[in-house]
């Protein structure tokens, strides 16, 4: 017992999947045990950290005993736990799903390239969770720039997999603007050096003083950060790379690796530079969140293929996420609006991997993707169809669903501070997500005499799109304990706190 | 300010960033680009060492450095992906450079 | 001794700047890679300037040598797709 | 080879091209601001690393910080390094070697004579990081100059064919370092907190793993694709499908 209230899981949760990566390299023809269990193994050490932080509050864990300034220190609080759960949870059942998806029985086409991709995707995928993990956990921001290049090959090396034109094309894009954003990150990570001299956050948000240093490197490494997180309008890459890679992939780029990025940015405004930024910069990020909104939205409207709706389907949602930049700036309803968009990131991470598991269900077993021959899809996938609908609950924000909450929070922080325009916002890009997801359950539900030719989809791929479904639509009844979880070393101060103390801002 | 060699070094690097994302901009040949960002990582490169060197001590702050060796390191790796990535793409499209075209709707 | 130290930086970094700039402007992508790897040891040499010749070393070695074989290689293969111009081919996993 | 490419690549002027222009200036200007309004005197982390030196292992304060003050970033830059290969393989197939271009005598002789010197430099330089300018990087950067130079002379490829060892060469630097890291927490330290007594022994271990893997990584690199034939090990296998696919 005490050894799982002492050990360091947090550790686990990075080393596990390096060394999973290693075996499923090496020993091919069990990578796809090795990468459930190493999945299941790391979900477990996600639930001793999080028993562990919701016991003790906040940990800190210096490694190789140094310490900060000298030494690399991970840091477990509320947000990152919570990331580290959602990673862990999609984790999971993205992995059952490959292990059937990838499956020789279930090829899509010829048997070799299938073996080629499930050689690949295994290591990828375990290094690309020990990045994602690595950087949830990272409280030192050169450290965050090694984790973002460790995430940034591999989901790179995954969006490429399908090996076909257009995703090498758009593997190519996502190579090029990762890379860019990752330099600008580090150009902002050398220049917060020189000016203060440690690459802690706990310590630069202490030191770090509004100028011409902190300034430039808040936009250098903004920028690049919104770029990796494909905010409008820099997210021309996302819509491609996310559409043509195999499934499962899919479902990790979009639940879980734009969310890293966008992650780091929350810990740059609300904690290091949280004396640097100004409402103007703020409303400035909101404003591309409305956009973003508003484009992707529209996009997914018109496009003709189901992958490529649900990856702009993304664009749209992670315009959301954004609108907390300019709801955040009123002490009063900061940490409504700070619980709304983590909790928004949860939702959506279910939801669209749900989403994306059952997209792929429908073009496995039609052979194709357009939305158009889709047509009486449910006689044959009634489970996926009925995924695809939870997700889309989640993603409309109907109520019970966890996109439901997260949209409440949010609106209820734009409403009792008077910011109308993002609340009106918010309703109309439900509305648009209403469109798009209804636009694919018309067809779907078309009932037709002929049935379309049909490949069979497994049972496993079809239960696993459902369970995560299930899972956004139930993240609404059951909101308390994450909640409780964010508030723990929350960098945002709770609404009563902040009243009390007169609030930073 | 005096005419530190330290912080012209470090402008030098600022130099070599804005030449390289220039460039990265400016030119369609994939190979242009993965070089434009070699450029630009060289330029973050110096300018992390310029920084180092302005300690008065004998020997220049080492943790940059061992941040600029993590740095190389990543960047030759990055190259050698990016490369072979470009040398598919050119087999597929027929041209080493991104093909100008929509989101495949 | 001084003063002249303060010009051979400033040579050294105008010459960093300009075979940067050459090597991404050139016309021949060739001649533009061996720009480059001149740039890298250029880079060398301006680490040692700035007491770094752990790095010097690192840059003479991974930055220069091996980024530019990978260049060159690469270019070589690009060559070679260019001359025996395939149909493109839509699949080769 | 030197045919100069259709000017196409250098595009014309477009309105386009000027907005990035002026943003890439805007930039520099607020960077060279920043530079400007920067001490010109700092000592950094400079005092607690010489501080710390003795305790670190090794007397190169760089090597202190790479491999010991900040091992961990070394620990996932070695991960990096593996990815990059796993990247690579998954994308392209190693061309074969292009039969027109025979090796040229003058070159195979060059390699023979140059072998032995690369190695004693390599090891060398791994052997003086740890108290000079020197260590895993360089050496491996270096060692993978020779294996180029061999590739290039037309030898090696016999080597580079034995997938199952490449492999493993490819992880060893990461398998180690993990080992390592896990045994300093087994002891009773913190991950990679080695003992100081043990610290310098510890240190060259991992670099010397790392160092091949590294020369293997920068070499896989070059050859730019996966060992041709057996993408998948034991493809032609008949016995594959039985076991592969009821996961």
């Amino acid at each position: 017992m005490t050894f799982l209230e002492t050990a360091p899981w947090m550790i686990w949760t990075v080393l596990l999947p390096l060394c999973a990566g290693i075996c499923t390299f090496l020993f091919q023809r069990a990578a796809p045990w090795l990468g459930v269990a190493a999945a299941l193994g790391n979900a477990l050490a996600v639930a001793a950290l999080a028993a562990q932080v919701l016991r003790g509050g906040s940990l800190r864990y210096p490694v190789g005993g140094w310490g900060v300034p000298l030494g690399i220190d991970l840091r477990a609080d509320g947000l990152s736990t919570l990331m580290l759960a959602m990673s862990a949870v999609i984790g999971v059942a993205v992995s059952v799903y490959a292990a059937r998806y990838f499956s020789d029985e279930d090829a899509e086409d010829d048997l070799e390239a299938q073996r080629h991709k499930r050689a690949y995707f295994w290591p990828l995928w375990m290094f690309l969770l020990a990045g994602l993990n690595g950087l949830f956990l990272s409280a030192d921001i050169f450290h965050l720039y090694v984790t973002l290049e460790l995430l940034g090959f591999s989901a790179v090396s995954l969006a490429a997999l399908a090996g076909q034109r257009a995703a090498l094309v758009a593997a190519m894009r996502y190579l090029l603007v990762s890379l860019l954003g990752s330099l600008c990150f580090l150009f902002g990570v050398a220049l917060l050096y020189a000016a203060y001299a440690t690459v802690d956050v706990t310590t630069l948000a202490g030191l770090a003083k509004a100028g011409p240093i902190t300034w430039t490197a808040l936009g250098l490494m903004t920028g690049g950060l919104l770029m990796k997180s494909a905010v409008f309008p820099l997210h021309f890459w996302l819509p491609p790379a996310h559409a043509n890679a195999p499934a499962p992939v899919s479902a990790l780029l979009s639940a879980l690796v734009v969310k890293a990025s966008f992650y780091i940015l929350l810990r740059l405004w609300f904690e290091l530079f949280r004396g640097v930024v100004t409402l103007p910069a703020a409303n400035f990020l909101g404003l591309l969140g409305a956009a973003a909104i508003l484009w992707g939205s529209f996009q997914a409207l018109r496009v003709r293929r189901l992958k490529l709706l649900v990856a702009y389907s993304t664009v749209a949602q992670l315009g959301y996420l954004c609108l907390l930049f300019p709801l955040a700036q009123n002490a009063g309803v900061a940490f409504t609006a700070w619980s709304g968009c983590i909790y928004f990131m949860l939702a959506h991470a279910c939801a669209k991997a749900a989403m994306f598991l059952a997209a792929g269900n429908m073009a496995h077993a039609a052979g194709h993707d357009r939305i158009a021959g889709l047509d009486g899809i449910t006689q044959a996938l009634p489970l996926s169809v009925t995924a695809f609908m939870l997700a889309g609950i989640s993603l409309i924000g109907l109520p019970p669903s966890g996109g439901f909450i997260a949209k409440w929070m949010l609106l209820k922080a734009a409403i009792a501070s008077g910011q109308w325009g993002w609340a009106l916002l918010m309703l109309a890009g439900s509305l648009l997500a209403a469109g798009y997801v209804m636009r694919v359950l018309r067809h779907a539900f078309t009932q037709v005499d002929k049935a379309l030719p049909l490949h069979r989809v497994p049972r496993t791929m079809e239960w696993t799109a459902a369970g995560l479904a299930v899972l956004a639509v139930l993240l609404g009844l059951m909101a308390a304990r994450p909640l409780a979880l964010l508030r723990i070393g929350a960098p945002v101060a709770d609404a009563a706190v902040a009243a009390v103390e007169g609030g930073p801002r | 300010m005096s005419l530190e060699p330290a912080l012209f070094y470090a402008l030098a690097g600022v130099g070599l960033f804005a030449i390289g994302l220039h460039a990265l901009f400016a030119y369609a040949h994939l190979l242009r680009k993965i070089l434009a960002l070699n450029v630009m990582s060289g330029g973050v490169f110096l300018f992390l060492i310029a920084i180092a060197s302005r300690s008065a001590g004998p020997v220049p702050d080492p943790v940059p450095h061992a941040m600029v060796l993590t740095g190389i390191v990543v960047s030759v790796c990055a190259t050698g992906l990016a490369l072979v990535l470009a040398n598919r793409v050119q087999a597929t499209t027929g041209k080493m450079q991104l093909p100008d075209e929509g989101d495949g709707a | 001794m001084k003063a002249l130290q303060t010009a051979f930086d400033l040579v050294l970094m105008l010459a960093l700047l300009w075979l940067a700039w050459r090597a991404l402007a050139a016309p021949d992508l060739f001649k533009g890679v061996v720009l480059f790897i001149a740039f890298g040891l250029l880079m060398a040499l301006a680490w040692v300037r700035l007491h770094a010749p752990d790095i010097a070393l690192a840059e003479a070695a991974v930055g220069s040598g091996i980024t530019g074989a990978l260049l060159l290689s690469a270019l070589a293969r690009s060559r070679r797709l260019e001359r025996d111009n395939p149909p493109p081919r839509r699949r080769d996993p | 080879m030197s045919a100069p490419e259709p000017m196409a690549d250098h595009a014309r002027f477009t309105p386009a091209r000027l907005v990035t222009l002026l943003l890439v200036v805007a930039l520099a200007a607020a960077l060279g601001w920043a530079v400007w309004s920067l001490p010109a005197n700092s000592p950094g982390l400079t005092g607690q690393s010489l501080e710390q030196l003795p305790r670190s292992g090794v007397s190169n304060p760089v090597t202190a910080a790479v491999l010991n003050y900040r091992g961990y970033d070394t620990l996932l830059e070695i991960a990096v390094l593996l990815l990059a290969v796993l990247g690579v393989w998954s994308v392209a197939k190693a061309e074969p070697r292009a039969d027109d271009a025979p090796a040229s005598p003058v070159l195979t002789a060059f390699v023979r004579l140059a072998l032995p010197v690369i190695i004693l430099v390599v090891g060398y330089l791994l052997w003086i990081g740890s108290f000079a300018p020197g260590g895993a990087f360089q050496a491996g950067a270096v060692l993978a100059g020779g294996g180029v130079l061999l590739l290039l002379s037309g030898g090696g490829r016999a080597a580079l064919a034995q997938e199952g060892w490449l492999r493993i060469g490819l992880v060893l630097g990461l398998a180690v370092f993990i080992a390592v890291a896990v045994g300093t927490m087994a002891v009773g330290g913190k991950l990679l907190e080695y003992p100081p007594q043990h610290a310098g022994t510890l240190i060259l271990l991992i670099e010397s793993a790392a160092l091949i893997s590294i020369a293997l990584t920068l070499v896989a690199l070059f050859v730019g694709g996966r060992p041709p034939g057996r993408s998948h090990r034991g493809l032609s296998e008949a016995g594959e499908r039985k076991d592969s696919d009821e996961s």
